[in-house]
């Protein structure tokens, strides 16, 4: 199935490169990207990335301003849980740059890009069984002054307040999901790597972390978001990166996404 | 009755070291999920140093239990540094295989350097003695030993569970790359907790010194008792560990007066019983699955 | 530290087997570890040899536990020692040939096994390790307690080596490592067996992941107390043929480093490897051999040496290390030949 | 085979095995007997060595000799692979020393098949005399029932009527407290309790309140090593010190250099050899001390002693043939610089010599001298009759 | 304790009644009466915490209920081990991915069919016997779309793709009573739509409940969903029932859901 799914890939792409101007015009004017004057928040530039041998992402460039929201989507193994890892400064078998503010990150350290304003989310949400709900959410360093509160944390997802002494990994799949954004908020970074935020949400839950997503794009956050819910992910993102294969084949304002939606779906399986 | 009080007031006497011993070991499980095997030879580390202290410097016992520790200290960050930090992200069970093999080497290099018979250490001055209540007395330092675990032991305690520093290197060592990603400099936390409880493992020793035999080989059969007591106590548990010391040490000073020879075993058959009931010991958190 | 974490006990068992069941890599090496086994005791002073063949089942004994069902027994001297007690009482007790009382003491070795693991396995990791060297501690207590059956401290001195009134075999020890080693190789037979069976299968799974097993109908309790039983029958299989050899048992087989020495050799070889025992065996028996009579004074320097660097260096053990090797050498080969 | 299986080599009945004598030194060179005798047993014997080839000069009977040496780390079973490996492959004609009685008793199996000689130093046990004796090997420095005689005797009959006794529980804390009872008996005295106490041990404090119930004038302690050092720190803390007497069942001066004089002054123990006792033994503890820096144990002088004895007694044999040997050395008797009164008593095989009651000194005039002797007890009082036990088999 | 009761059509195949488990004082599962019928797919949605997961572990053993009962096809297995329900036809797929890291797929799925013929207890037979087992997990595989894995080890996974391997696992098993916990939670959209299918074609003649927060596949596979609410039964019956309720919406849905 998959095989099929490469050749079908290749085809598209070759269209694509034909193609190519007219997508950028649909970016630009969604985007103010580095080619409009505003710096960016994060710029990764021809990122490429191995397991081993193994090579998953080839030559991945993405840009995130500060309160914008970006998604990556694409099929289950197309690369992008690896390349917020590379972000983070976790996944260490990589080539190419990721800057933050205009300034290379380089081989930095993960607590010292977590300092420098990047927060992280993991797909299977890294909760510490050896710790409490409470403990979990006090354990990262406040890094910006923009950082939520305990009350305000507790505010927003009351269900963390009533298990607070519990330990982290006792709660609920969904509360365990909560409680990593919730941590991730504590310290106010200014980039956002969200991976799978919605999974095993609530609908209503969901849209509560909608709402949290645009308010702090408001205050001035970017987030890059990585996403399998479409909806969810047109409701709160401004552009949109479509990774097949660990290659970026598609760079797409939202509306782009919405007019092209269902052809999107049936050829990429998003 | 009064004998009854007496051999009382000795078993928690001796409750209270095996306490002060067993900590550093709690210490260290309970936060970087290390069972430190190496325990015993600091231990014994800690008392030969005292020993050469007084032997080669003239240094005393007030200055032994303050110098001791800051050396252990330093020579647990070493260990760490250089040794343990390599297996943290593995099975515990590699550092528990890492510190046997350290632990061979160290008493080995003690013996080699200081011999096998032992080193000569005494009372320190105003500690000798006995204090006499009607029949029952109990001497000095046996008291004071006692004392001084208890009150460190609570310090060590509040430590561990008031503060940030038993959260971040608990969550440090669960999973160190994860935390580093929410920002948190593992490295600066991690190395002097672990040289903390080794710190604690010399003190123990200095406070041994002047009543066990100072031999190289001091802490080989100690840290089995010592492990007894921490699996009792419930593994990585700070109270644990120090409520199981009492008890341990009551229990063998009832077990010397009423069955003399079985004293050391009734330990073990304590232990035995208590995983049967708990299997994560007394206070013991439920093993993470 | 490293970024990709595997809380396991990192053995690398499924990696699919380069050489093919059919291969005649496979019997080749075969036929080279047979005939290391029948040449060993023209290099080595027979008794070392048959030393080298005890501590190496002991050691695969172990490798089973630790390797194949992650539990590292810390009291496995419990088996080995209580077997070579109870193989010596019963060769002196009624003079029977020697394997007859070295199956006797490896059955008893799993009857004490058995309330042992019981209690032991409701913990794993760490907490095992350390339940199970208290159970040892116990044991040694007892024995020692029994003194008038163990002999104390003294141990249990001249224990025959009846043989069907073979002299060669009864007084010559070249000659009784033959007899000897066709019951550690029987040993090593039943372990690789269980290993590579569906029950061996099984042991895996309950290692990687306890819950998972249950969920798929197997009762993981179960399986651990199997494995820990035949683990201890072995060992005790191993510390019978030892307390034959030397014609002794003694309170230091029960007691806390020799279970310590019997995790170096399996470490030393490699975990989760099996035959890496018996090469962890040769390099440790032999070393102590040498340096006992070397003059050197700090042999726990050596031995403590070897294991810090074995556990930071070469986690796969020698086995594990060259076999990786091996493996990475024929893939590339492979590779080679395919482009 | 030519795997080197042993078999007995008909040594010629007439001239040395391989045209030379080796000596085999098995002892503990690392572990908890290194001080006591280690390494430098092996300079003690060379001294015999040295001393026998300047006696014998050119008519010496064994011109080359040869010393093999092994740890065996107090394990039974490195002993014993040890000493098969040295009788047969270094071709030993003795092995001497083996301290720890589970590896005197493996290597005494191995001398008995072997048919070769073997000296036992520094174990205890009397078993070596008794129930597991044989024709090869003899056991030459101390036995624990000396021990017994030598201090629970004297101190009895010095007054110290009534005892306690705190012992380990094993074998050899289990004879000791055997043979001590009875020996206080024998003279008059009696024994409130014996208590045991777990082995190894390091917290006394209860089993010393519990000696101390019923007021004794005398608490025996019958620990050896790091536990008696560990009982007489901490009866040096309870509040029996002073007012009860403490005699040891086994100590070496080397437990003595570890604690310090003033912790054991006034101890009471049986010493099978001191260095400064007279003149003799303190001129050999002198050259000893030129190439060791250290003072001589009792073990070294033994070593010395046997391994004299025995180049002595293949100068008269003429041969290194153990049989033969084994003929010259039964019923000798013997004075040198650590046998006084010495015999090498035929029917045991155990050596009896005489031995000191020696009391701790309350401070040291030089490094070592920590031992006033208070009393020889003559060699027939200290040993007894024969063991009994023993058939030679 | 054992009270075997013929297995009626007519009853449900599995029964809760009054089912409760507390954590420390905290009901995460409060007086639950459920009732599957055979041969039905069953929803079982709620907000975050409602006790899904809980009644999952609590159906299979790995939890034992604090009081209440849970009947499976006319047996009592109230407070049974997991390894005594499942040979019973009961088989579970976690919430949070659980696999043998080490092992190949494959390796897998030969552990899951082999369970039920004992074989696994014969240690004197050899490792190849699994291999008789090849064919079919092959064909689940194939049918979860990792046929090409097969002999890659679970650890190289990607997210999505164990999910799909648990779903496989689940279905070696061949249970009569499969639960899905959230079968579809991080997958594309195709992939959705691939297990939708998947879960009804094997669900012919099986009883299915699972958990999902996706609208889609519950309006798409349930034939009944019970809505939890803290622990409680919150409402059930047929979806667009369901869905329509005020209630449901309040607390689970939100604002209107597409
Ligand atoms: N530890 C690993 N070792 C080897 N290969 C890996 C490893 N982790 C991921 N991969 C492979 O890398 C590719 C990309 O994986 P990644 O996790 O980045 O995908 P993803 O887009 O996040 O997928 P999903 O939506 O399922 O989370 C996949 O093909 C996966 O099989
Ligand atoms: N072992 C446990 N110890 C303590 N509390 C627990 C335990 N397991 C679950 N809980 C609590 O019980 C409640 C129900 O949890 P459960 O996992 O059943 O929720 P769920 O309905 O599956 O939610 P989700 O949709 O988020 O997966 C949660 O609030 C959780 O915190
Ligand atoms: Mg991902
Ligand atoms: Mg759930």
């Amino acid at each position: 199935m998959s095989e099929r799914m490469s050749e079908r890939m290749s085809e598209r792409m070759g269209e694509r490169t034909t193609e190519r101007s007219s997508t950028t015009t649909t970016t630009a004017d969604a985007n103010r990207g580095p080619d409009d004057g505003v710096p960016a928040l994060l710029s990764v530039t021809d990122l490429s990335a191995w397991y081993g041998e193994a090579r998953v992402l080839t030559d991945v460039s993405v840009t995130v301003a500060p309160g914008e929201v970006a998604t990556l989507v694409g099929r289950n193994g197309a690369g992008k849980t690896t390349l917020l890892r590379s972000v983070m400064g976790l996944h260490k078998q990589v080539k190419g740059t990721v800057s933050l503010d205009g300034s290379d990150l380089g081989r930095r350290s993960p607590d010292a890009r977590a300092r420098a304003g990047i927060g992280w989310v993991p797909d299977d949400r890294g909760i510490y069984a050896s710790l409490s709900v409470e403990e979990n959410l006090m354990l990262p360093p406040v890094v910006h002054d923009s950082a939520w509160s305990m009350e305000k944390v507790y505010d927003h997802f009351p269900v963390l307040a009533q298990r607070r002494d519990f330990p982290g990994t006792k709660l609920s799949g969904g509360e365990q999901q909560m409680l990593a954004m919730a941590r991730v908020l504590r310290m106010g970074s200014r980039l956002l790597l969200l991976d799978e935020p919605s999974e095993g949400l609530a609908p209503v839950i969901v849209q509560r972390i909608g709402e949290i997503i645009r308010e702090i794009k408001a205050q001035g956050v970017g987030v890059l978001l990585v996403e399998q819910n479409v909806a969810f992910a047109r409701s709160v993102a401004d552009r949109h990166y479509l990774l097949a294969q660990g290659k970026v084949v598609e760079h797409l304002s939202n509306d782009a996404l919405a007019a092209r939606e269902s052809e999107l779906l049936t050829h990429l399986g998003m | 009755m009064s004998e009854f009080i007496q051999y009382t007031l000795q078993g928690l006497a001796a409750g209270g070291f095996y306490a002060l011993s067993a900590l550093g070991l709690a210490v260290i499980f309970g936060v970087l999920g290390v069972v430190n095997f190496s325990h015993g030879a600091c231990y014994m580390l800690g008392a030969v140093i005292a020993a050469v202290l007084l032997a080669e410097l003239s240094l005393g016992f007030w200055v032994a239990l303050v110098v001791v520790p800051v050396i252990m200290f330093g020579f647990g960050v070493l260990m760490e540094r250089l040794l343990v930090q390599w297996l943290l992200a593995l099975d515990p069970l590699y550092n528990f295989l890492l510190t046997f093999g350290l632990t061979l080497i160290l008493v080995e290099a003690v013996k080699l350097r200081y011999g096998v018979s032992g080193l000569p250490y005494e009372i320190p001055a105003g500690l000798g003695g006995q204090v006499t209540v009607g029949s029952v007395n109990l001497s000095v330092y046996a008291i004071f030993a006692c004392v001084f675990s208890v009150v460190l032991c609570l310090a060590v305690g509040l430590l561990m569970t008031r503060t940030r520093i038993g959260m971040i290197v608990r969550a440090a060592t669960e999973d160190p790359g994860r935390t580093r990603a929410l920002g948190i400099n593992v490295g600066r936390w991690v190395t002097p907790v672990f040289g903390f409880g080794i710190a604690l493992a010399g003190l123990a020793g200095v406070l041994a010194a002047p009543t066990r035999a100072i031999t190289a080989e001091m802490g080989s059969n100690f840290i089995i008792i010592l492990f007894a007591v921490v699996v009792i106590g419930g593994l990585g548990s700070i109270l644990g560990a120090v409520v199981a010391g009492f008890l341990v040490g009551l229990v063998e000073a009832y077990g010397v007066a009423y069955a003399p020879a079985y004293a050391q075993i009734v330990i073990f058959v304590l232990m035995a019983a208590v995983i049967l009931v708990r299997p994560s010991g007394l206070f013991g958190r439920e093993e993470v699955a | 530290m490293s970024e990709q974490m595997t809380a396991k006990v990192d053995v690398d068992l499924a990696q699919p087997s380069i050489l093919s069941r059919r291969s005649p890599w496979r019997y080749l090496m075969l036929l080279a570890g047979l005939a290391v086994l029948v040449m060993l005791p023209y290099w080595i002073y027979p008794p070392v040899a048959m030393d080298i063949l005890c501590w190496g089942l002991f050691a695969i004994s172990v490798d089973l536990l630790l390797g194949f069902t992650g539990l590292l027994s810390f009291g496995h001297a419990a088996f080995w020692g209580g077997s070579a007690y109870c193989t010596g009482l019963i060769a002196i007790t009624w003079g029977v040939p020697f394997p007859v009382a070295v199956i006797g003491g490896s059955v008893f070795a799993m009857l004490i096994a058995w309330p042992i693991g019981w209690l032991s396995v409701r913990r794993t990791g760490i907490y095992f390790a350390m339940v199970t060297l208290a159970f040892a501690q116990m044991i040694y207590f007892i024995a020692n307690q029994l003194r008038d059956l163990t002999g104390g401290e003294n141990g249990l001195q001249g224990i025959p080596r009846t043989f069907f009134g073979i002299d060669a075999v009864e007084n010559d020890s070249f000659y009784f490592y033959y007899a000897g080693a066709v019951l550690i190789v029987i040993g090593i037979a039943i372990a690789w067996q269980v290993v590579n069976s569906p029950f061996g299968r099984v042991l895996t799974a309950v290692r990687d992941n306890p819950a998972r097993a249950r969920a798929l109908g197997y009762d993981v309790e179960v399986f651990k107390i199997k494995a820990f039983v035949i683990s201890a029958g072995l060992a005790g299989l191993a510390g019978g043929v030892f307390a034959i050899s030397h014609g002794f048992a003694s309170l230091q087989e029960l007691a806390w480093t020799t279970s310590g020495k019997v995790v170096l050799i399996t470490v030393l070889g490699g975990i989760g490897t099996l035959w890496g025992g018996l090469v962890g065996a040769g390099v440790v028996v032999t070393l102590e051999d040498y340096l006992s009579s070397s003059g050197f004074e700090g042999i726990g320097l050596i031995t403590g040496g070897i294991f810090v660097v074995i556990v930071l260096l070469f986690r796969h053990g020698i086995w594990g290390t060259a076999r990786n090797a091996l493996r990475r050498f024929v893939l590339d080969r492979r590779r080679a030949t395919r482009d | 085979a030519c795997g080197g299986a042993g078999g007995p080599q008909a040594a010629a009945a007439g001239g040395l095995s391989d045209d030379k004598v080796v000596i085999g030194l098995l002892n503990d060179q690392s572990g908890v007997y290194k001080d006591l005798s280690g390494p430098n047993s092996k300079v003690a014997i060379q001294m015999a060595i040295d001393d026998y080839k300047a006696k014998y000069a050119d008519k010496a009977v064994a011109k080359d000799i040869e010393i093999v040496t092994a740890d065996h780390q107090n394990k039974a079973d490195i002993a014993n692979s040890k000493a098969q490996e040295m009788y047969d492959r270094q071709k030993a004609d003795i092995i001497l020393d083996v301290p720890n009685s589970a590896a005197a008793l493996a290597v005494a199996t191995q001398a008995k098949n072997k048919k070769k000689l073997y000296i036992n130093i520094g174990a205890g046990t009397t078993a070596l005399t008794g129930a597991s004796c044989n024709k090869y090997t003899f056991h030459w420095a101390y036995n624990t029932a000396v021990l017994a005689r030598g201090t629970a005797g004297t101190i009895t009959q010095e007054g110290g009527k009534s005892w306690n006794i705190v012992y380990p529980d094993y074998a050899f804390g289990q004879d000791m407290n055997k043979s001590f009872s009875a020996e206080v008996t024998k003279n008059g005295g009696t024994v409130g309790q014996s208590i045991a106490s777990p082995f190894p041990s390091d917290n006394f404090a209860t089993f010393i309140t519990k000696a101390g119930e019923g007021n004794p004038k005398v608490i025996g302690s019958m620990h050896a090593g790091g536990d008696l050092i560990n009982f007489v720190k901490q009866f040096n803390q309870s509040s029996l010190k002073g007012k009860v007497q403490l005699a040891v069942g086994l100590m070496f001066i080397t437990d003595i250099h570890s604690l310090g004089v003033d912790q054991f002054a006034g101890t009471q123990f049986t010493d099978a050899w001191y260095w400064n006792f007279d003149a003799e033994n303190k001129k050999w503890a002198d050259r000893f001390t030129e190439k060791t820096n250290t003072r001589p144990s009792f073990a070294h002088a033994a070593n010395y002693s046997a391994a004299m004895n025995y180049l002595e007694a293949v100068q008269e044999a003429g041969t290194d043939n153990a049989d033969t040997i084994v003929g010259k050395l039964e019923g000798k008797k013997i004075n040198d610089v650590f046998l006084r009164n010495g015999e090498i008593r035929k029917a045991d095989h155990a050596v009896t010599h005489d031995v000191y009651l020696a009391k701790v000194k309350s401070s040291a005039p030089e490094e070592w001298d920590y031992e006033d002797i208070e009393k020889t007890i003559p060699a027939a009082e200290a040993y007894g009759e024969a063991n009994p036990a023993c058939t030679m088999g | 304790m054992h009270e075997e009761v013929p297995a009626l059509t007519a009853t449900p195949l599995l029964e809760t009644r009054s089912l409760t488990k507390e954590f420390r004082g905290f009901r995460a599962v409060s007086g639950v009466d459920l009732a599957v019928e055979r041969g039905t797919i069953h929803a079982l949605v709620g907000p975050n915490g409602a006790g899904k997961t809980t009644l999952f572990n609590l159906l299979t053993g790995f939890l034992t209920p604090t009081s209440g009962t849970v009947h499976f096809d006319g047996h009592d297995i109230t407070g049974k081990a997991p390894e005594q329900i499942a040979p019973l036809g009961i088989a579970r797929s976690f919430q949070i991915t659980s696999l043998f890291e080490a092992m190949t797929l494959q390796e897998h799925l030969e552990l899951a069919l082999a369970s039920p013929t004992g074989l696994a207890n014969q240690w004197w037979r050899s490792v190849a016997r699994l291999s008789r087992f090849r064919k079919r997990s092959l064909e689940l595989l194939d049918q979860v779309g990792l046929a090409d894995r097969a002999g890659a080890p679970a650890s190289s996974l990607a997210y999505g793709q164990k999910r799909a391997l648990e779903l496989a696992i689940a279905m070696a098993l061949d249970p009569k009573l499969l639960l899905l916990d959230e079968p579809t939670a991080g997958m594309g959209l195709e992939d959705v739509d691939r297990t939708i299918g998947l879960v009804k074609s094997l669900s012919a003649g099986r009883t299915v409940v699972f958990v999902d927060h996706n609208m889609h596949v519950v309006g798409s596979l349930a034939d009944r969903v019970t809505v939890l609410q803290s622990g409680q039964v919150l409402a059930e019956g047929p979806y667009d029932q369901v869905r329509a309720d005020e209630r449901v919406i309040t607390a689970y849905l939100g604002a209107v859901h597409e």
